[in-house]
């Protein structure tokens, strides 16, 4: 591998009561690229991101940020590293409005008062470069959104700070044509600024477009992380099914065994 | 258990049935992930009567154990009737006072009218239906929040309690059925024989089940644990009637005292009857459905409008019968009927037993078991012999101690990521 | 505090306020008092106005509030307690309104008049009642239970203090041997009933009279007892001659009320009443000493009664029940057996 | 308007100050689509009041109105705590006799001790902060539902109150300063300068908000919509003050009785206080985000454990301000102070105001509204005239009469889709 | 046009207080059709289905359905016209499992009594049929489920039933490569059994696979309706972003008038 990840992870495993759903898995984010991650509906990319982020707690495994071995119990942890998520299921207070989301937790304040029109102002740049063009007034609550704009206020809001991840869950499957040029747009721009970049989609046009990793989970397992110049299309979508395409992916037979405990042995593979 | 799909072909519904062995696995990992049903509020039950069991032996005594059936009764009644409005979200304050309405209607037919008890019954019943119709319509057609409407309906029912005794007097309630009702016991065989009816018609349904499901190759519970499950049951019921068949009169030359207390088959029945409704009835399942998500329900073509106004017309419908429970227990009916804390009591039982106050969870069995913590409570403080202010006291923090083993447990869940 | 102008209230029609204090401790408020007082009022073709309070010490005030505002020239008060009483009495005096204690003393009030019933007097009748129906039964060294009133209605603790002051000596005499001891909060007599099974549960049946402290808590008792088969044999009191009360008494399950002539009370009240709506003044010829404010009110004072079964008769013949009320069904032949005719 | 955008590069933020014609134009839209904030609790209090008018003229007197202020004070202070606690989605069970444990700390203090008022009032303040502090660890930390949690207390302090009150008897609070709070009043001239100091404070802020956002050349309203809003401010205040600084002592050669009631300024600044809070500071901003989402407000790094104690705390708090004005007004202290109606009341008045029971929605001010309005009805069924039964019934049904002005005006908004 | 339309629309108009939101739209579904509504993010697509599907009550306009002119209020009327509707924010109950969700309001009984094996078999073999590989229980609350799965229980639930009408809002936007497929093979299936479908997506592509009709929504007017053959890629990007292309779209300047009232006359366009 070229430079050292920003993040790493290894061994990471997380069941919710007798489901286990992430197996042994590991995955590093590198500055400067977009890794791209992908996996069939419920492989458990959202479920790996929201154990980066703190939201749930992993049974095992080993968080390492910057070189730095880090626990992150806690969104605030992981915050206060420099994370920075766009979820799926995006998750704004229905109840305020565009700004107050955006700026949620982290308010602009003259004194103890919250200084309301540097927040204003700054909402409204950041929507700007991104193609939103019907929102009617930043004063709307978001519960008034259509789905399209909720995800993009989701994503302004994330990339309002200076962060060193980005980690984006499916940031454009709302969103117009338009709209999702811009955002694959600006996550090229936040890698070529230096950010690591962590964007999970089910659009191959899009990863192959803006990505310059792949990783692939398959049924809770990391079964390839490669360069994405070293990958075909056919060789991804094969991974995401299969779980294994030609020398990448899983080694044994697929994992079928209904009830049974875990597989004996790791079986994470995949080169760079 | 692996993520892992079964079939390559579909969902992992259709398959053979799991291993005993496999199913204790299963429950205990719920378990430690702090998915435990009825568990913590069983468990904080045990608790407290452990506790008042070593602080006063007669608690653990025949008689006494007796008495909480009856004592709790009311309170309980009145939950399980909450249980349906809660599972909206909603709430009903007026719960306590329309006990207190339906009793004094009951009083006044019974003894000032002087028509017979069934005629008194019904009349009771009628007015808790009628008083559970007219909340209903106000919450869900002109729209005004359960917990406006129901407040008002606290102050007029207790304005009409009033009324209705004639501005403060007691009217006692004679009649010998009614009385029976909460003071009276079965004959000891026929204990027997209803427990003995109520785990063979478990045990037809449990296998009956089994086999439709069997059949069909759906998944299934081993075998042993249906079979243990109906054991369970038939070892708890034949405890307690065991237990209910003792005699606890103080003096068996005066008189003999035993068997299972009337009021106990009563709450029985109905708790089936409303398990029943709740779980499989599409009635139940549209009152879930509207409490977990109320316009995903009105998109699904739920009526959401009738599924409110009929969650308070059951509501008052089972204070009706808590308010009947509450009058054949005191001989008599006052002001106070269905007053003072009858109702954050009642609430408090379904809310101890597991069921939210924001609606879509919980069960009838939830408030019989949290009415059972709030009896124990109150029997074993009874026992205690403290004087009034330090009784409130310990009281509350006796129920917060229960209701902490009970969040402790559900605290599990959260850690690991089930919330 | 500081006199403003001089135009006085010219329009001075006399008109009377009466605070109630709840209905729900007791019957008598609304079933009695009220009722006699308006025959009294409107006997005397005085304007009127009764509330009451509901046991709510902030309505209680409000509604003395709106009395003042709707210009009662005289105000009657049974206090919640004495500090809400206090300032009641206090600002209707300021704004030059008269006063009367009903029932019970406001201490360090400022009331014209007091009338009431003793409420020692009436514990200490509990007291002896009780006593003389334990040797009737001729039980020896008996367990005496109490079920008292409201923990937070000062009354009850008045009654309490009554019948202490018969049944403590005979404890520590060890006549009597003192059992458990619970306040019924609200005077609910639903807890009334748990309270109660549970201090026979806690005292394995052993109790042998039960000092209730109206006849609501002694039918609570009652129902108890009869569960356990036990009525009859273990006497309880009770207070305020209600028809329960009355009944229970002729069935033989009660031992004995406390009967309140209200009427009494009342006529006596809204006499002096009215006088000082008209600017009056009446003589009582009695005083009560005021400890807290150290001051002698003066006072009408009126004795309870102790009612049996010999003398149901009394509370009917004096008009507070009627025979109807009492005699029905399996009672009217207990009616002719206590001589109600 | 239109969905079209204003300018093709960026939302409609940033543009030029609307019209004064399309403003009042905008706002009759929202009102007749149903989203018209407080109009429907003053609608309903402005009902109210003609009604009690018209049936006892002396409603409307100077004396009468002063007192709805006195009487209302205390259950309005504990609302205002307990909007905090609903804006969370909880509830405080336990406020009101939170506050009779408070007022007792006070009275013991003042009267038993013996020590100066303001020594009183810090104990009693005190005391509501750590009452607070218990409430909200228990909910926060342990994770017990709020209802049981506050039930508990509301039993448990309830025998604090009365062991603090020795069993019982109750304890007179005679301090002048204490008693002036809910009795006395300002001198006239007084009043008048608050109610100026009142206006051009918030002329200034309306005036500075103006300023600033022009400059940034962000939408502002209007320039003669900001004016008439401040001259409606000066209106009501002066209105008001000139009402209350009438005579209204029935009787003036014995004394004379006017001027705005201290309680008054104490409830405006409280109110000041708490808006300035919940809209100003981000500490508000999160109280709001956790009760509209508290999984998002959590992702958003906002440490929800400590915003649901925060709440508890201020509730409680409150509810100590508002115990010491009752003790103030009741020149006493018993053990049924903050008791019986209290709380329900108090949660009544934040609901009807407009604040939701499910959380994320309501301000300080709807606490306002809806203590006027539960002391309107008070203060009303008092002049009335009716025996307590049938006052009960005449009381629930004024209270829901009131509620359902505001239910069928916001029915609007649902029918026009904006749910 | 060829057929008579199933359901038509006329004039329709919906404000959300001050803001309207459609104008003057019209609109058609034909039998045997799939029939693509595209726009922007916010253009007013979801807030058109909901209208059709009773949620929201119109300011303005006509329904016809089979040729009978009907007044749709709720949507139980909806429903018994024979139209299901897969919504944006698919509206699942959280506190219920997937069979119960997929059979919520319509439950298969025997008697009073619920028919839960009947109903557990009907949904195993409708979700068998949408690729869905990693749903370890069909008693699985919905809440636990994948963003993906949650999707599919959705489409499961409203292609269950015999309807007339299927409008399927943003169906793919969560999916898989595979699913993807799947539910649009599905789309094109229910029209050749003679159904009409609705089909509002972002994707160009899928749109020009499945579809027979596009019809544009631009700022909340309907800018075109037009055969798929009709017309080409660019023409409906051109649609969609600008509200007009070539011959087609809105005839005047478009909508720029901020704050001020509709503009004069309709400017509905588009041919077929
Ligand atoms: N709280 C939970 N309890 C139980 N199972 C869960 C929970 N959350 C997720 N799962 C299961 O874990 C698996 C992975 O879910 P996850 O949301 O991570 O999938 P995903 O890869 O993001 O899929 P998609 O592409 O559909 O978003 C799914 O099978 C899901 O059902
Ligand atoms: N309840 C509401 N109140 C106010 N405005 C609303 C409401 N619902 C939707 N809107 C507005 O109406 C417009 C259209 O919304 P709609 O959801 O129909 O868009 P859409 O075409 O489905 O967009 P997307 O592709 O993003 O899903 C948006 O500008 C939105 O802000
Ligand atoms: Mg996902
Ligand atoms: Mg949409």
């Amino acid at each position: 591998m070229s430079a050292t990840p920003l993040l790493e992870l290894r061994g990471i495993d997380k069941s919710f009561g007798p489901v286990q759903v992430l197996r042994d898995v590991a995955f590093a984010a590198y500055p400067g690229e977009v890794t791209a991650l992908v996996g069939d509906n419920g492989a458990g990319k959202s479920t790996l991101v929201k154990c980066i982020s703190g939201i749930y707690p992993t049974d095992a495994g080993q968080f390492v940020f910057d070189g730095r071995p880090v626990n992150i119990h806690s969104p605030r942890d992981a915050a206060a590293l420099g994370i920075e998520v766009v979820y799926q299921d995006l998750a704004l207070c229905d109840n305020l409005d565009i700004v107050q989301n955006m700026f949620l937790g982290r308010e602009k304040r003259s004194g103890i008062v919250l200084d309301e029109p540097t927040m204003e102002q700054m909402a409204a740049d950041t929507l700007a470069g991104l193609s939103v063009r019907t929102v009617k007034s930043l004063r709307q609550l978001v519960s008034s959104l259509s789905g399209g704009q909720r995800q993009t206020v989701a994503i302004a809001k994330a990339v309002l700070w200076n962060s060193k991840l980005v980690i984006l869950d499916e940031p454009t499957a709302a969103l117009g044509v338009a709209q999702t040029a811009q955002v694959l747009e600006l996550v090229r721009r936040l890698a070529d600024n230096g950010l690591a970049v962590v964007l999970i989609s089910h659009n191959m046009n899009d990863v192959f477009a803006v990505s310059d990793r792949i990783a692939a989970l398959y049924l809770g397992q990391m079964v390839a992380q490669v360069k994405t110049t070293d990958i075909t299309h056919a060789q991804v979508v094969e991974l995401i099914t299969a779980g294994r395409s030609g020398g990448l992916g899983l080694t044994g037979e697929p994992a079928t065994n209904g009830n049974g405990a875990a597989p004996a042995g790791s079986t994470t593979g995949g080169v760079s | 258990m692996s993520t892992t799909a079964v079939k390559q072909e579909g969902p992992a519904a259709v398959t053979s049935t799991p291993s005993v062995g496999s199913h204790v696995r299963d429950y205990w990992r719920r378990v430690r992930g702090g998915d435990i049903g009825a568990l913590p509020a069983v468990l904080g039950l045990l608790v407290l009567c452990t506790v008042f069991s070593i602080l006063r032996p007669s608690f653990l005594s025949a008689g006494n154990f007796a008495n909480l059936f009856t004592q709790g009764a009311a309170v309980t009644l009145i939950a399980m009737g909450l249980v349906f409005v809660l599972l909206l979200g909603e709430i009903d304050l007026s719960a306590g006072f329309a006990s207190g309405v339906c009793a004094a209607v009951l009083a006044n037919v019974v003894t000032v009218l002087g028509y017979p008890w069934y005629v008194a019954v019904a009349a009771a019943v009628l007015t808790g239906m009628v008083i559970g119709t007219i909340l209903g319509l106000l919450v869900a057609k002109i729209g005004i929040p359960s917990f406006v409407v129901t407040l008002a309906g606290f102050l007029a029912f207790q304005g009409v309690v009033l009324l209705l005794m004639e501005e403060g007097r007691n009217i006692s309630v004679r009649d010998s059925v009614l009385v029976a009702i909460a003071n009276r016991n079965l004959p000891p065989l026929l204990g027997w024989a209803l427990a003995a009816v109520a785990v063979a018609g478990y045990a037809a349904v449990q296998l009956l089940r089994y086999r439709n499901r069997a059949a069909r190759g759906l998944v299934t519970d081993p075998m042993a644990v249906v079979l243990a499950r109906i054991g369970g049951l038939a070892v708890i019921l034949g405890l307690a009637v065991y237990m209910l068949n003792l005699e606890r009169s103080r003096n068996v030359l005066i008189s003999s005292l035993k068997g299972v207390p009337i009021v106990v088959p009563i709450i029985a029945v109905l708790l089936i009857i409303g398990t029943f409704v709740l779980h499989r009835t599409s009635y139940g399942r549209h009152i879930y459905a509207v409490g977990g998500n109320k316009e995903a329900a009105r998109r699904a073509g739920i009526n959401v409008d009738r599924i409110r106004i009929s969650v308070f017309v059951i509501c008052s419908t089972m204070a009706a019968v808590g308010g009947i429970v509450a009058a054949s227990r005191a001989n008599s009916v006052d002001p106070n009927t269905g007053g003072s804390n009858v109702l954050l009591y009642a609430v408090g039982a379904a809310v101890i037993g597991g069921t939210s106050l924001f609606g879509g969870k919980g069960r009838v069995l939830d408030a019989v078991l949290g009415g059972a913590v709030v009896a124990v409570i109150d029997n074993g403080m009874g026992l205690m012999g403290y004087s009034s202010g330090v009784k409130y006291v310990v009281t509350g923090v006796v129920l917060l101690l229960a209701a902490s083993v009970d969040a402790l447990s559900r605290r599990r869940a959260a850690a690991s990521g089930s919330r | 505090d500081e006199s403003g102008g001089d135009q006085a209230g010219s329009d001075v029609t006399p008109k009377i306020g009466v605070i109630l204090p709840d209905s729900k401790s007791s019957a008598r408020w609304e079933g009695a008092d009220r009722k006699f007082l308006q025959a009294a009022f409107e006997a005397a073709g005085v304007e009127y106005d009764i509330q009451n309070a509901q046991g709510d010490k902030t309505q209680f005030q409000t509604i003395a509030d709106q009395m003042i505002t709707s210009g009662v020239t005289a105000l009657m008060i049974v206090n919640l307690d004495s500090g809400t009483g206090k300032a009641v009495l206090d600002k209707a005096k300021s704004q030059g309104v008269a006063t009367i204690d009903y029932d019970r003393l406001t201490l360090g009030g400022s009331a014209e008049y007091y009338v009431s019933f003793d409420n020692e007097a009436v514990g200490k009748l509990q007291g002896e009642g009780l006593a003389k129906c334990l040797t009737d039964q001729k039980a020896e060294k008996p367990v005496v239970a109490y079920l008292n009133g409201s923990p937070t209605d000062n009354n009850a603790t008045l009654f309490k203090n009554g019948y202490d002051s018969i049944l403590k000596p005979k404890f520590d005499a060890n006549e009597y041997v003192k059992g458990p001891d619970q306040s019924v909060p609200d005077w609910d007599n639903a807890q009334a009933a748990t309270i109660f099974e549970q201090m026979l549960t806690q005292t394995g049946g052993k109790i042998d009279g039960v000092l209730a402290a109206n006849d609501g808590l002694g039918n609570a008792a009652i129902s108890v007892l009869k569960k356990n088969k036990l009525n009859g044999k273990v006497p309880v009191t009770g207070q305020d001659a209600t028809t329960q009360g009355l009944q229970n008494i002729l069935a033989g399950d009660q031992c004995m009320t406390v009967y309140k002539a209200v009427k009494q009370e009342a006529d006596a009240a809204a006499e002096l009443a009215i006088a000082l709506a008209k600017g009056e003044r009446k003589e009582t010829g009695q005083t009560v000493k005021d400890p807290e404010g150290n001051r002698d009110v003066p006072a009408v004072l009126l004795t309870p009664q102790a009612i049996y079964k010999e003398n149901v008769k009394d509370v009917i013949a004096d008009g507070f029940v009627t025979k109807e009320e009492v005699c029905t069904g399996n009672f009217a032949a207990l009616c002719t057996e206590a001589g109600i005719s």
